[in-house]
């Protein structure tokens, strides 16, 4: 064990005198646990959005631009009305126009209308909405709207769009710069004049769908009493509710957000839609329920992607490989509107820096309009593209200095208790051992001898547990929990965090239990509906479980003491009400653990005692004094064997390793799931998920041409957990959603350069890259060997 | 969203000859329709009458005999091929191609003659069935004709079947001794469409080739017979130089496009190393 | 355009629905009939949430027409569990978390349910195989692979929840 | 001595070159509107900085910086 872990094994004592109501050792974190709504997902019972049918509902479709970038001038729905069972249609002109955004504390990065009223500005944004009673007529209506557009001069590439004479494509935005982000410590200039080596590289790095297996689909329904109600596929309930009345002058109260079953998220579902403002402007138009669901076509072209990025990276090393220095440049895609985008590149900038100390850093990051589909936050939020560049760049470095790279890296690794100047507190760090896991795993295999055409490479990284800053300045705490204990001991907890697969709801259900000391099975948890559910900031950055999870905690321990006051007076002779706990529905002295009461006895006097109100705990949690990103950080290896066919630019994943530190697990069988998870899609980042755009249209924009992986694809991916205690964290834990998509597509490439010596600098890398890579490296060497004979 | 259609369900093969030719360029047969689902659903394929032949069971047979060769009825699914252990023994090259075949789920439901009749430049079968010197019969309620699966191909989604005509049969002559073929795919997922193939079938006369057949997938508008490449190999010693020479003239008679999958030339280097290996793969069960 | 009368037997149930030809048996399912459990994730035939078993075959319901399996005998993932006991093959998915979001439980469960059938003993390959065709974004396969697995060396026969 | 920034007058850096970085950091209308008063475009200074490497851009503004000192 490191000392960073001894350090924070000390931390754990005084950690539990704060949760001073759960003494005794844990008994249900980390257990097997399956989830608490498996059954419902398994059977068939579960309802989604998708699935939802309301009395009366109506069916939407959206017309979408087929411009890149056009003014328009006049919109003629008539044909369409008179459709038969065409109900109405709605156009920009149907709202009130408000530009909105997620970055609500900044009006200039609100620049979205979703329902546009003057102009286009990417290929599928919607521009009318049609309700009928069936989805075919409204289908057939869409193609009865006629759109005169004033086609206006597109531009797809940052680069280009930075140029003087290109197209503006929001007024006053000059040379479409829409966000710059600068981080800075240290002195760069300086430190660079200490290296001995200097290197300097370009990447690019692809986008990615989120690919959500639900697409985006909504139910809304608007009712004379001027309230809103409406059932959609998103990450963060609270959110949508709150951008709903913003968008259409309601008050938030009158709004309410249902989401119960979301088929997947990754990022993509936490900003206004168009299914979902379409669905609610054509309700209040015509007071019925309306239900959109995207086809994948739709859901591909016209919500949101990872942003693609240009990276100039110059790194200074000393000799014996400690880190001088280092400064970034970053160009991004932003796409035609800001979204999440703001936050993506202040976070690819801050994770290009991890999990290394630089004495000096210089980050200069700018997001750039284009008339292409929008990009946003994704799984990894810009660090994915942040460690495809540095890790392949750290292995080049150490293979030019003749160094072990990971020794290298361990040497200039993040360790407990360093801070990231001006940046980030790191509370636990796990990275010292997962460096030693991994070179033990690689070592291993290599001793036995790789079949031929095999290759290991690995990448570090490490991630963020939530974010601190306030961007979507939210008056509520981040997170809030309520939990209700019933006279006969069974307890009802209200959550705002948002169940969308990555079990959170079962998650919050084992803190409860273990904190109040009772079963899972004794809870029902109650989550994504915002009438019934305190506000929560939602499921993104890898949050809930550290947030949500210490206002679960909160709350327990509030509802705890108030019946362990009861047990007190009952049990007598005690010093302190501490001396009292609760476990396994077994309320006890903990000095004499055999002395005590049912849980469900307690319930009942507890209950009758407070006048027959039902026990209720309330519970808040806002990272405060956490720096600039995050309250905690994850850390991990990931280590990955490829199969290379060099004739064709074949590659295969044979086998793969992670070492992941997410301080101590509490939902074992979440953890595994996701780490399994993200590795399928940083895998497919890595070599399969191409997204080309032509002239801002995407050209594969359907499963047949966009690849994921598939199970015949996916090698065993065996999990190393390191198990550090983050003393901020529920029980010392931390993030485990995101951080494995950032590591594995520099892993892929340095595989590569470990098998063949080559150095691949575009991502997702494609069979004819690998290809070209090898024969110009044969040329090279030819060359090389020519020029000796020469001599 | 598809467009309406009537459905008609003809109880057997005359049945539905008589269909075909009652509602001749207004009507599609459908058999699996897993492939022709997709284009009426994107509007791009839209037909007054719609027979379903997927129900008749007197095309669902695999019969063998060793002067006959293989015989397939055109409703017989992809699945039933892969399992069957007649074409297992005699043709082993059609239940490795049938096995990497889109998913299961869709091998279940679909059938060859449907897969043939579509004529998609990327189907799997054609190429190999073409090597293999297949033939197809096809029959109206005039009469029945049978034609080289070669010669089927006319085009892009294609056919030579007049709109009166359906696959009724597919017929493989027996493989001649001395004889091995071999199919391979380009494609990251195992059992995606090919961005290329090749389908090899090599005859041997001790060490020299006596006969050969290459035929290349999803490098033209039809399955491409590369007649060059077999000329390189017929009458020749067999050595890896000449595999290697086939797979030159292989990428020189394809005529492959460029798409987001992979460029033309690079279509055209792919088909080299795969012409490459496939022959040799031929070559050494046909010298087994 | 005429409307037809079939019977499909979903889960054992005849169910008789009069429809449009052109309906989808994954439409006749969930509209018609009303059993959402399968999904829909792609108009290409590509995911395979749509998965059920058509006489014990595991096909993909929208890629066919309902008319085509007038009469045949069709299961979904609510016709696995009998009186609110689980299916082995659902046991193992809950016990491994061989789902996530859900969306594509229901045609995993009837892809592997039908490979079961098939081939009780599949090795590791024949599983992979057999869920070629359906994508899952969430959990990365292997969670699901182990509950085949599990379910084939028999952990669930007797096994209640 | 030390560098105020010339449009928030209070806060002030002790190198030129880091009140640059502010004001590019910043990069607001106000920011924005006093590098043009100085006769140069902020936006192609920021492209020549985002596209080239080198730290042009931020000494060009550095020394706008220091001009500026003495009417602060």
């Amino acid at each position: 064990m490191t000392t960073e872990t001894k350090k924070t094994e000390a931390k754990k004592e005084d950690q539990t005198l704060t949760f001073g109501l759960s003494k005794s050792k844990p008994i249900i974190l980390n257990t097997h646990i399956p989830n608490i709504d498996g059954i419902a997902k398994l059977t068939g019972r579960a309802t989604y959005t998708f699935d939802v049918k309301m009395p009366g509902m109506l069916y939407g479709k959206i017309l979408r631009s087929p411009h890149p970038h056009a003014k328009i001038l006049n919109i003629d729905a008539s044909r369409a009305l008179a459709l038969p069972g065409v109900k109405g249609v709605v156009t920009g002109k149907d709202t009130l126009g408000i530009k909105q955004g997620i970055w609500r504390r900044y009006q200039d990065l609100c620049d979205e209308q979703i329902l546009t009223v003057e102009k286009v500005r990417y290929i599928g944004e919607p521009v009318a909405a049609v309700a009928a009673v069936t989805e075919e007529i409204a289908e057939a209506a869409i193609d009865l709207i006629d759109v005169e557009y004033e086609v206006l001069p597109g531009v797809y590439e940052p680069m280009e769009a930075m140029k003087k004479d290109a197209p503006m494509i929001h007024d006053g935005v000059e040379r479409n710069i829409n966000v710059t982000r600068h981080i800075e410590w240290g002195d760069c200039d300086e430190d660079f004049e200490k290296a001995d080596y200097i290197r300097e590289d370009h990447f690019f790095c692809g986008g990615q769908a989120h690919m959500c297996m639900e697409t985006r689909c909504a139910v809304a329904s608007y009712t004379p009493e001027k309230r809103l109600t409406f059932y959609h596929s998103n990450q963060s309930a609270y959110y949508m509710q709150a951008l709903m009345a913003g968008i259409l002058g309601m008050r938030e109260g009158d709004v309410r957000c249902i989401a119960q079953y979301v088929g997947g998220g990754f990022g993509g579902k936490f900003e206004m839609d168009g299914a979902i403002f379409c669905a609610c402007v054509l309700s209040m138009k015509l007071f019925r329920p309306v239900k959109i669901v995207y086809t994948r076509e739709e859901d591909f072209i016209a919500t949101k992607r990872r942003t693609p990025m240009h990276y100039w990276v110059r790194t200074g090393v000393k000799k014996d490989g400690t880190f001088c220095a280092r400064e970034a440049r970053v160009v991004s895609n932003g796409g035609a509107y800001t979204g999440m985008g703001a936050t993506a590149l202040y976070l690819t900038g801050f994770f290009h820096s991890f999990p290394y100390v630089w004495p000096s850093y210089r980050y200069d990051g700018y997001r750039v309009y284009t008339n292409t589909l929008p990009t946003t936050s994704m799984r990894g939020f810009g660090a994915p593209q942040a460690m495809w560049c540095s890790e392949q760049q750290i292995e080049w470095i150490a293979k030019d200095l003749g160094l072990d790279p990971f020794e290298m890296r361990r040497k200039n690794g993040h360790y407990a208790g360093y801070e990231v100047p001006g940046q980030a507190y790191i509370g636990s760090c796990g990275l010292d051992e997962a460096l030693t896991i991994a070179k033990n795993w690689v070592a291993e295999k290599e001793k036995k001898g790789l079949p031929k055409n095999h290759a290991i490479g690995y990448s570090a990284a490490g991630f963020m547990t939530g974010g601190i800053f306030n961007w979507f300045d939210s008056p509520y705490s981040f997170s809030s929990a309520v939990v209700t204990v019933n006279e006969d001991g069974t307890v009802i907890l209200h959550v705002g965090a948002t169940e969308i697969g990555q079990g959170s709801n079962t998650t919050m259900a084992i803190i409860c239990a273990e904190t109040l000391g009772v079963r899972v099975e004794d809870i029902k948890v109650h989550s994504g509906d915002t009438d019934h559910c305190p506000a929560d900031l939602g499921a993104w950055g890898s949050r809930q479980t550290f947030m949500t999870g210490n206002a679960v905690i909160k709350a327990c321990e509030d509802a705890k003491k108030q019946m362990l006051e009861f047990a007190y007076a009952r049990m007598g002779g005690l010093n302190v009400i501490y001396d009292l706990d609760i476990k396994d529905r077994w309320v006890h002295i903990v000095a004499r653990p055999e002395r005590g009461m049912p849980w469900t006895d307690l319930c009942k006097f507890a209950t009758r005692g407070k006048s027959g109100q039902r026990i209720m705990g309330r519970g808040f949690y806002t990272p405060h004094r956490k720096g600039m990103i995050s309250p905690a950080y994850s850390y991990m290896m990931q280590a990955v064997e490829i199969e290379l066919d060099p004739e064709t630019g074949h590659l295969k994943l044979i086998d793969s390793l992670t070492a992941h530190d997410c301080g101590t697990p509490i939902n074992h069988l979440g953890l595994i799931g996701q780490l399994e998870g993200a590795f399928s899609m940083a895998a497919g980042y890595g070599y399969l998920e191409y997204m080309p755009f032509e002239d801002g249209k995407m050209m594969n924009p359907n499963l047949v041409d966009y690849k994921m992986i598939r199970a015949t694809e996916m090698p065993e991916t065996p999990i190393a957990e390191i198990d550090t205690y983050e003393p901020d964290g529920p029980y010392g834990a931390k993030e485990a959603g995101e951080g494995l998509t950032n590591p594995t597509a520099a892993a892929m490439g340095n595989a590569l350069f470990r098998g063949w010596g080559i150095q691949m600098k575009e991502c997702p890398i494609r069979p004819h890259m690998i290809v070209q890579a090898l024969k110009e490296k044969e040329e090279k060497e030819k060359a090389a060997k020519g020029a000796k004979k020469g001599k | 969203m598809i467009q309406d259609f009537t459905y008609l369900k003809p109880g057997n093969v005359k049945e539905a000859l008589t269909m075909l030719s009652d509602h001749v360029d207004e009507c599609k047969i459908v058999c699996g329709g897993q492939s022709v689902l997709i284009p009426m659903r994107q509007g791009l394929l839209v037909t007054e009458y719609v027979i379903g032949i997927k129900g008749l069971t007197e095309l669902d047979y695999i019969k063998y005999d060793d002067k006959e060769g293989l015989k397939i009825g055109a409703t017989t699914t992809h699945r039933s091929i892969e399992k069957s252990d007649t074409i297992k023994k005699k043709y082993p090259v059609l239940v490795e191609m049938e096995d990497r075949l889109a998913s299961i789920q869709t091998r279940n439901w679909g059938t060859i003659g449907g897969n043939l009749a579509h004529a998609d430049a990327a189907g799997d079968p054609a190429p190999v069935l073409i090597s293999l010197g297949a033939k197809v019969k096809l029959a109206s309620a005039k009469g029945e004709r049978v034609m080289s699966l070669e010669e089927f191909y006319t085009d892009l989604f294609e056919t030579a079947m007049e709109h009166d005509e359906m696959i009724v049969e597919i017929q493989v002559p027996p493989m001649p001794a001395k004889t091995g073929a071999a199919y391979e795919k380009f494609n990251l997922l195992k059992n995606d469409q090919g961005i290329c193939a090749v389908a090899a079938l090599v005859t041997m006369d001790k060490d020299t080739c006596k006969n050969a057949r290459i035929v290349l997938g999803n490098m033209g508008v039809t399955p491409v017979s590369a007649k060059s490449a077999d000329k390189v190999l017929i009458g020749k010693k067999m050595s890896d130089k000449l595999c290697a020479e086939a797979g030159e003239a292989a990428a020189g008679d394809s005529d492959p496009v460029s798409d987001i999958h992979a460029s033309e030339d690079f279509r055209r280097h792919l088909i080299k190393v795969l012409t490459k290996r496939m022959v040799k793969h031929a070559w050494e069960q046909a010298s087994k | 355009m005429k409307k037809i009368l079939i019977t499909l037997i979903v889960n054992k149930q005849a169910y008789e629905v009069y429809l449009n030809p052109k309906t989808l048996l994954v439409e006749a399912i969930r509209d018609h009939i009303g059993l959402t459990g399968t999904k829909r994730g792609c108009e290409t035939v590509s995911c395979g949430a749509c998965t059920v078993m058509v006489n014990d075959m595991a096909v993909k319901s929208c890629s066919i027409l309902a008319v085509q399996c007038d009469g045949m005998n069709i299961t979904t993932s609510e016709g696995l569990e009998t009186d609110g006991k689980l299916a082995p093959i659902q046991q193992g998915f809950l016990h491994q978390g061989s789902y996530q979001c859900g969306f594509c439980t229901s045609g995993m469960l009837m892809a592997t349910s039908a490979l079961l059938r098939e081939n009780p003993k599949p090795t590791k390959d024949e599983i992979k195989e057999s869920i070629e065709g359906n994508i899952c974004r969430c959990t990365g396969y292997n969670s699901i692979v182990r509950a085949v697995e599990d379910v084939a060396s028999g952990k669930y026969e007797e096994g209640a929840l | 001595m030390a560098f105020k920034c010339p449009v928030c007058k209070t806060k002030e850096w002790p190198y030129s070159f880091q009140v640059a970085r502010h004001i590019f950091g910043t990069g607001d209308q106000k920011h924005r509107a006093w590098v043009e008063s100085q006769g140069v475009s902020f936006a192609d200074l920021l492209v020549q900085q985002a596209t080239s490497s080198g730290n042009e851009s931020y000494e060009i503004v550095a020394k706008l910086v220091e001009k500026a000192q003495d009417n602060l």
